[in-house]
């Protein structure tokens, strides 16, 4: 029997190898990531300088006379996410304190997977929906409005984002524990009042946690923006325009001409590094800002 | 002295009244913003069925696509999901699992783990654009596997390995600490209490997990877009499974392919509007398959959350 | 294997619709027996491919440039130049913009070139008769050789254009703009406005010799419709001409091919211009006649005369 | 159900005792003047034939009792026999689990409010009783929030009223001396004994006029133990207060009445010392002396 | 110390001694004899200046204990004392909670094994010493696999012999007659009592030299927890029984000897009959006339 628990052992000890070997499978993505995206982006760094690439106003990478701004398009990235956030977190917030707080048991396990479905639509279903449906519906309110904007597809991926913060959100609502409620409810408090004063409040970090996750989403939408953000690299912070984010351009080049060794097929390394950068930010933010909240029970 | 007391209660409940019409009025906010999103499903849903109600036919699935647009059908494209599919999860689902259990179940608490977990987080937050960069560098040229089911599979196993292991986590920790105890005090070891209790009680978990990460990855267009798959396609792969000997074969990994989204997007851009109509139906069968994996999905989590009851 | 029998052909968008045609009615002619995958990854990515040996035959909707033949003769790849069809880029407006029905060079190259950006916003910018609306622009991506063409047709300059203009790689989508937008003027391949020309106006477009020609088939052929009208072409690597496969395909494409052009509304040669390409085919004739350098309204005619480097 | 139950007491019965042991109690005096005060003090709330469900599951069953104003009354019985089911009537907390419904009547008093009748908001309840819990709960806001709550919660808007209560209301927990420095640190960072008492204080601020007891103490070592088990002595002058206990010699130790309850019924109720000497029924005593439980 | 000694499992080991404690037995008569032959009972397992440590604090301080062959002790002491982590020293469950650190030792007797000690190796500790839980938990699977689960990971194949053992098993925990019809079913399926007979039952099979209870009862009601309690007064004929309890009244029925501990110490320990007539110590009297905890 000892020699038996001696070959468990010694089976136990190999396996976790092997499952350490796939946790650092992650390790090896990321890394693969960022050596991919520098690789490639050297290159064209050499020939742009990075003050340029940060200061320039004009992204044309495929004009006779190039210029490599990414102002531009991180304009178009930081507007259309913001658009989607401004429709995802209200209403994520309110659906996921509805449905923890407020909503019976049964209407919460019924609602909530068709809530998820909205995040499951694939994106270029999103996209002709921004595009043939979505603008010419905001067209009977705001004639101005180009057939190309940052606003429509900012608020489809706002409601494709809407079930991830919310759904995050509710989690982290629900493990809120049951007598922190009760304490309050125990005070006269009603729902209303426990779920905005206790409940959120005791959820911030998953909250935030939440946001985070949703600014990901929205940040790295390509397909939506791509059909209907009308891919013109255009430094503007008005949503009524037509602009480019970095995901746009970056499947644009995919589907076109490029040859490979042109500066133009560097370029699109360089804005998917710059992309990565900002995403990496906005999740560092986030895990400081859930840091800082994270209340302990 | 009553009196007194008496009037501080009317004020108070006065402001119970106004209170509980707060509560009202967000229940019915809650309700309307919970209708309207989910009335945007329904309308993109019954939208695609409606323009694409001419196509849903037999013939759809069983034709190659074609430059006419009534001809056209699924047929590489939906073989091709299902062969890029099964690449993801042969892949994605061993590798996410096994994180997930280190992690879970493994992991002491040391950099090396700290390491791994801010990588998953991180991961879970990357931009699916740039895991097609990622594949193009790595597997396109580095590797030379070429726009293959092989890359396609891999690109989107990569994609959804973070969803698997924050999924299989989740079911992991769903096991109560009293069953694993359980398990060591008759003398298991640590794979022991995993592969006999752990991975057991949590399948419904990591399956559920599992679904929804191919449902992510079915629709997933931007990073095959960018591996450069866009291609006419009108023929099947090689069939995995054929009637000689070794009965199966590999070489289909290496095959060209289409995918569902794919075609859609290469549809839509046609300049004959028929092909709009092809474009939508297959817009809502593509759509359809994804609310089916979630269905699929929240029904393998009902049955074993019914079956499991601790 | 069945990959063995599998025919590799990449590149241009804008000729996809052509071959993809051809390979549809081929593979069905050989009974599934031979497998032809026709990819889109434009024609600059098609050559990249073709130059590294990895697909048979290149779609291109311009000549090879002196960039990609040095790739290719690096990597010791020959080919076989064939054009194969016409397109006609066609300049679009919406019906409602009565007051243009035509236009000159000249006037594109106000409203288009580099300088105009910012500058050019109104119409009557570009010519007093026209009125004080906005002027708003569509175009294809500039990523695409229908951008190129356009560029060097009218600024002079390959890919030299404002960047202000709302672009999309999918053509349909500025079909849409022009046609909510009364305002609005786009340009595209001609396969487009055939397939949309009921909600949009195309514009006749002054030629060289100061005629204003509507686009259509035949003022594509007989070369009035300049110098808009453009040849598209095939690439054939030398190597894979000798597969038989690969070589019945090609003789499928030259001897059949012009139907299927007129079906994905291009305009095919005239019946001997196919001819000539097939007799150059057959005979193996490799390299360009082009030599890497760009030109603008030539006919086929011209081109199939010309000697190959 | 009714084959598991070896305890056959009728409610009807156990009312009728109830009443009898009150009166008698009064002769009693032989005690202290708490007592006898307490025999005096009026009724401040009354069960009638009491039934509460959970769905199909009947956890109490006609429960009569009388709960004397400014006394503390104890329910003891073994794990499950309803004590937090039914303290938890009295501020319609059960309101918050679906599916659970209220049968007969607890009239509050001096205004005859039925605090489980549909018509009455449960909201109003709650602001009339107080509840501490089991396991301290305090918000994650800071000390002063926290016994804030109640008044802001109710709409209390003034700045230097609100303060003045809270004082109070720490005072009155015994709280304030130790933390009138650190108003404004989080309530979790205090002792588990400190955050009951916080609890208590928040429980305070509002004026209840009924305090109930879940357990208060079974979260806390021996030593914060003693200093609630003081505090609710004190209290006593103040509020009305109900505590569920597991233990038995808590319950001799601080209430006044006792009410013993077994699968869902209420067995026996009377003056604490009459319970712990002198129990009227075998049940009880066999409970008490810990042949069960 | 080496972890290739045979380990004696089963009842060759300890069935001399066994028999000559029967035989004691025999001539006395009720409780008296069993209080006699507890005295004579030879050691099984003796705890010597034993230290635990939850990272840096100190849950265990110095703890000096004679465990009884086929008695049962019981540890009592209020919440937070330690007994729980006490009682998984002996099958090393805490090598499961990083940062925890034995020092002093536990030797098992016969064979001077220290439990302990570093290279030992804890599963194989956790093959001689079984355990039982506070809630009862059985695994998803059904009756069948899991009382045969101890046995399947130590190696054994027969279909036969396994199906043997969990019979025996089963009728030990006195849960054959109710569950024989349906090995089949879950083990989920079972009522609370049942589960936790299963539980034991599970821990029974490998034939443990000593069972470990950890307030097996309390998520128990009435009737099954009595049902425990008669079912841990037969296990004393075959096992060494250590069990931890909140219940003083408890441990008073099951026990032969009971240990006083508080904060971490162990306060006293004697035979269960002297504890609760007549404690050596202030402290013990006062936890067990209920003065605190
Ligand atoms: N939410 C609920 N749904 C269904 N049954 C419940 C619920 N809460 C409690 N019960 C049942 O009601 C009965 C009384 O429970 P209660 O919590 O009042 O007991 P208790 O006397 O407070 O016990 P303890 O001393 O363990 O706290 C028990 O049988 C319990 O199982
Ligand atoms: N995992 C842990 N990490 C740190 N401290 C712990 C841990 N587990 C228990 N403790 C501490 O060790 C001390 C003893 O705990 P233990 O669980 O042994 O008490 P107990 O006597 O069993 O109490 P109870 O009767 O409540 O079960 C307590 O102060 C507890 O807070
Ligand atoms: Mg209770
Ligand atoms: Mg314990």
């Amino acid at each position: 029997m000892l020699r038996r628990l001696r070959r468990r052992k010694i089976r136990d000890r190999v396996i976790e190898s092997l499952l350490l070997l796939s946790g650092l499978f992650a390790v090896f993505i990321t890394a693969a990531i960022v050596y991919i995206l520098v690789s490639e982006s050297i290159p064209f760094f050499r020939h742009i300088r990075l003050v340029e690439f940060f200061t320039d106003t004009m992204w044309t990478p495929m004009f006779d006379s190039p210029r490599f701004g990414i102002l531009p398009l991180l304009a178009g990235t930081l507007v259309t996410t913001f658009v989607a956030l401004c429709v995802a977190i209200p209403c994520g917030i309110i659906i996921a304190i509805y449905l923890s707080e407020f909503a019976p048991h049964r209407v919460r396990e019924v609602v909530k997977p068709f809530l998820e479905l909205l995040g499951a639509v694939p994106t270029v279903v999103y996209g002709y929906f921004a595009l043939m449906m979505v603008t010419p519906f905001l067209r009977h309110f705001l004639p101005d409005l180009p057939g190309f904007n940052m606003l429509s597809p900012g608020l489809v991926i706002g409601i494709m984002i809407i079930p991830y913060i919310a759904s995050v959100s509710e989690d982290a609502m629900r493990s809120v524990p049951n007598y922190m409620r009760e304490g309050s409810y125990a005070m006269g408090a009603t729902r209303f009042q426990t779920a905005v004063r206790v409940v959120v409040p005791g959820a911030i970090s998953g909250i935030a946690a939440a946001f985070i996750l949703g600014i990901s989403r929205a940040v790295g939408e390509t397909m939506v923006v791509a059909v209907a953000g009308g891919l013109q690299p255009n430094l503007t912070w008005n949503p009524m325009e037509s602009a480019a984010t970095i995901t746009a351009f970056i499947v644009q080049v995919s589907l076109g001409d490029l040859p490979h060794d042109s500066i133009g097929y560097q370029s699109i390394f360089a804005a998917g590094l710059t992309l990565m950068v900002t995403t990496l930010i906005f999740n560092i933010a986030g895990f400081m800002l859930t840091r800082r909240f994270r209340e302990v029970y | 002295m009553a009196g007194a007391v008496e009037t501080a209660r009317a004020q108070l409940y006065a402001s119970v009244g106004r209170r509980k019409l707060l509560d009202r009025l967000f229940v019915l906010l809650g309700m309307c913003i919970l209708f309207a999103a989910l009335l945007t499903l329904a309308v993109l849903f019954l939208n695609l069925v409606h323009d694409g109600a001419g196509r849903f036919g037999w013939d759809f699935f069983t034709s190659f696509p074609s430059r006419i647009a009534t001809r056209a059908g699924i047929l590489s494209a939906w073989v091709g999901t299902s062969l890029v599919m099964l690449v993801t999860v042969a892949v994605a689902m061993p590798m996410g699992v096994a994180a997930a259990i280190y992690l879970e179940e493994y992991a002491p608490k040391n950099w090396v783990t700290a390491i791994i977990e801010i990588n998953v987080t991180n991961l879970a937050g990357v931009p699916s654009i740039i895991y097609g960069l990622l594949a193009l560098g790595l597997f396109v040229y580095k590797m030379s596997l070429g726009e293959s089911i092989a890359t396609a599979g891999l690109t989107l196993a990569l994609l959804i390995l973070p969803i698997v292991i924050v999924a299989t986590r989740e079911a992991l920790r769903a096991v109560p600490r009293s069953i694993r105890e359980a398990a060591y005090a008759l003398g298991a070891t640590q794979w022991e209490v995993t592969a006999h209790h752990v991975l057991p009680y949590s399948t419904g978990g990591i399956l559920t997990g599992m679904i929804i990460g191919l449902s992510r990855a079915i629709g997933e267009t931007a990073p095959i877009i960018t591996i450069g798959a866009l291609a006419f396609i009108a023929f099947l792969p090689t069939p995995p499974l054929s009637g000689d000997f070794p009965y199966v074969n590999f070489t289909w990994l290496s095959d060209s392919f289409t995918v569902m989204p794919i075609q859609m997007f290469n549809w839509v851009s046609r300049p004959d509007p028929a092909f709009q109509v092809n474009a939508a139906a297959a817009g809502a069968i593509l759509l359809g398959m994804t609310l089916l994996m979630n269905g699929v999905a929240i029904y393998v989590r009902y049955r074993f959350r019914k079956k499991i009851n601790w | 294997s069945a990959a063995d029998a599998t025919i590799k052909v990449d590149g241009s968008s804008t000729v996809f619709p052509i071959t993809e045609a051809v390979a549809e009615e081929f593979q069905i002619s050989k009974r599934g027996k031979v497998h032809v995958t026709v990819g889109i990854a434009g024609t600059g990515g098609g050559f990249k491919k073709f130059c590294r040996g990895e697909t048979d035959i290149s779609d291109a909707s311009r000549p090879i440039t002196a960039a990609e033949m040095a790739a290719c003769a690096q990597a010791g790849i020959k080919y076989i130049e064939l054009p194969i069809a016409y397109d006609a880029l066609t300049v679009v407006v919406n019906p409602k913009a009565t007051w243009v029905d035509q236009i000159t060079i000249a006037e594109l190259n106000k409203m288009w070139s580099p300088a105009a950006q910012g500058v050019v916003t109104q119409w009557n910018q570009v010519n007093s008769k026209w009125p004080a609306a906005k002027l708003k622009l569509y175009g294809p991506g500039n990523d695409s050789g229908t951008f190129d063409y356009f560029t060097e047709a009218v600024n002079g300059k390959q890919k030299s254009s404002r960047g202000d203009y709302t672009a999309s790689e999918d053509d349909n989508v500025l079909v849409q703009g022009v046609e909510a937008d009364a305002n609005a003027m786009a340009y595209f391949g001609y396969a487009y406005y055939a397939a949309n020309s009921s909600k949009m106006k195309a514009l006749k477009v002054v030629n060289s010799a100061g005629q204003a020609v509507l686009p259509s088939e035949a003022a594509v052929l007989d070369g009035s419709y300049n110098p808009f009208s453009r040849p598209l072409f095939i690439y054939v690597n030398a190597e894979s001409a000798k597969k038989p496969d690969v070589r019945e395909f090609v003789e499928f494409y030259l001897t059949k091919g012009a139907s299927f052009v007129k079906e994905v509304k291009y305009v095919p040669f005239k019946a001997g211009a196919y001819a000539t390409a097939l007799a150059h085919f057959k005979a193996g004739r490799t390299g360009t006649v082009f030599n890497g350098v760009p030109a603008v309204g030539l006919k086929v005619e011209d081109l199939l005369a010309r000697e190959a480097k | 159900m009714t084959s598991e139950r070896p305890l056959k007491i009728g409610p009807e019965a156990g009312e009728a005792e109830d009443r009898a042991v009150q009166m008698g109690a009064v002769h009693l005096s032989g005690d202290e003047a708490r007592r006898n005060a307490a025999a005096a003090a009026p009724i401040k709330a009354r069960a009638t034939n009491l039934d509460f469900y959970y769905g199909n599951f009947q956890a109490l069953k006609s429960i009569n009792i009388d709960i004397r104003e400014k006394q503390v009354t104890a329910l003891i019985g073994p794990s499950g026999c309803g004590k937090s089911t039914f303290l938890r009537c009295f501020n319609r907390m059960h309101d918050l689990t679906p599916g659970t419904r209220y049968e007969g009547s607890i009239t509050l008093f001096p205004d005859d409010t039925n605090l489980v009748a549909r018509n009455v908001d449960p909201i109003e309840v709650r602001m009339r009783i107080g509840m501490v819990f089991q396991k301290p709960n305090p918000f994650p806001k800071s000390i002063f929030e926290n016994v804030a709550y109640g008044l802001r919660v109710s709409g209390r808007r003034s700045r230097v009223g609100i303060a003045e209560e809270v004082e109070k209301a720490l005072r009155h927990a015994a709280l304030w001396d130790e933390v009138k420095d650190r108003l404004d640190s989080s309530g979790l960072s205090l002792s588990g004994g400190q955050q009951q008492r916080l609890c208590i204080a928040r429980a305070l601020a509002t004026r209840p006029e009924i305090l109930l007891f879940d357990e208060p103490t079974s979260a806390l070592d021996p030593i914060a133990t003693a200093r609630i088990e003081e505090l609710i002595a004190t209290l006593r002058d103040e509020v009305t207060v109900i505590i569920v206990t597991h233990n038995m010699q808590q319950a001799a130790r601080v209430s006044d009445y006792t009410a013993f309850m077994y699968l869902g019924e209420l067995v026996e109720f009377d003056a604490t010392s009459r319970i712990f000497t002198n129990p009227g029924k075998k049940a009880t005593e066999d409970y008490i002396t810990g042949r069960y439980g």
